[in-house]
């Protein structure tokens, strides 16, 4: 697995999804697949005016990057990239971007898939949640769904 | 006594009121666990912020940990709510 | 599911990632979610030098319309799009698109899947390969690992 | 006889050595299978692209069929090897 490229950022700002395809790619004959997951903030039917998106810096960087590699080894991905904003991020705006490139395309699939559910369950970030009537809701509960979500990758 | 940086996370961070602090650790504080009971001793804040002990999670430098597991050589120590990324 | 936007396009042209994504998200603000599926061509280990795509012209429109359709009912997506390419192309270049689009993850990813699975063994496309060394390599046949992912998604 | 259009495609089209061609059909060529075993008697171009017959993939106005299926209605018959697109 050594020299496949991982890309993580944690940021601010947006990132943009072409320019990150195109550098993962870019020069590359052998890849067959790419997949992207973009994860977006919705206003759930209008009620929600913004996330709030804390975390925990270095940590963060250190959680995602561990997953990434373990989802190269597990399924022989050939590139990676994962992109995670934090902040203040309004309903239609992107949260979350991964990437994975592979010979065939359900490794880049599955390890997109994979590299969601860890991502959700053990990469530390929180989002509290800001309602357009200007009440915070407050911070969102945990998903027992995502941890099933997480736990169907176990081997057996 | 051992000094350690701590780092609150979320509602932690909240209701703890404060996103860092160092503290001097007593001996008989060997676990995640017991760091978890020492800190509820410490105030209301900190009852409040670690009432249900079972959800909140615990990093050492930066890593995951359960809260069986020891806090010897700890620089940072990190406690936050399950996490609701992605 | 009436009212889902379906984009279908067979052309000899290139696509942009980045446009498609941004016609099919753009002002709405209830997706959660948006899977990108790239098929790009692999040289083979620098043994190919072309893929020749030839379609069905009507036929290929209509096929891949209809998986798109049936991916939006079983998964409720919220969007999708589709472009697949014909006539030469090279090393690296793109050869299909897909693009899903649902509240949550999990649906836009096996849309996408599920899409490209069907698209694989129902689209009338076929591929002729040319070699680096001057030889047509003549026409990829068919896979049984292909007929195999898309026979998962049969119903008990 | 019923005349009905003929499309090939990849290497069917190019064993046949035409990409369309319309033909008049007997009456008892009923049946897609019916119309594959009627090409082979028209030549030994047909007889090698439809060897396998049970490879040949047919289309009737551009939806799929099986190949007992009748044909019955067909403006248009497409006759292509499995398909390796994507």
């Amino acid at each position: 697995m050594a020299g496949v490229p991982v890309t993580v950022r944690v940021q601010r700002d947006d990132f943009c999804l072409a320019a990150e395809v195109q550098a993962l790619s870019s020069g590359r004959h052998d890849i067959g697949a790419i997949v992207t997951f973009s994860g977006l903030c919705r206003d759930e039917a209008g009620t929600l005016s913004a996330l709030e998106l804390e975390h925990y810096p270095g940590m963060a960087e250190a959680e995602i990057t561990r997953i990434c590699n373990e989802a190269i080894e597990r399924f022989g991905l050939q590139a990676v990239t994962v992109i995670h904003r934090y902040g203040s991020i309004l309903p239609g705006e992107n949260i979350v971007l991964v990437v994975t490139a592979s010979p065939h395309r359900q490794a880049a699939f599955d390890g997109a898939n994979f590299i969601m559910d860890f991502l959700k369950t053990s990469a530390p970030f929180w989002k509290k949640e800001h309602t357009a009537d200007g009440n915070a809701r407050g911070w969102v509960s945990a998903k027992d769904e995502d941890d099933s979500a997480r736990d169907r990758w176990s081997k057996d | 006594m051992a000094s350690v940086d701590l780092v609150y996370f979320a509602w932690v961070r909240e209701r703890i009121g404060k996103a860092e602090e160092t503290l001097e650790l007593p001996d008989n504080v060997v676990t995640a666990g017991d760091l978890l009971a020492h800190l509820k001793t410490l105030g209301e804040e900190y009852e409040a912020a670690l009432e249900h002990e079972n959800v909140i999670r615990v990093a050492i430098n930066q890593e995951h940990v359960d809260h069986h597991e020891p806090i010897a050589g700890a620089r940072e120590i990190a406690l936050f709510p399950p996490m609701t990324g992605g």
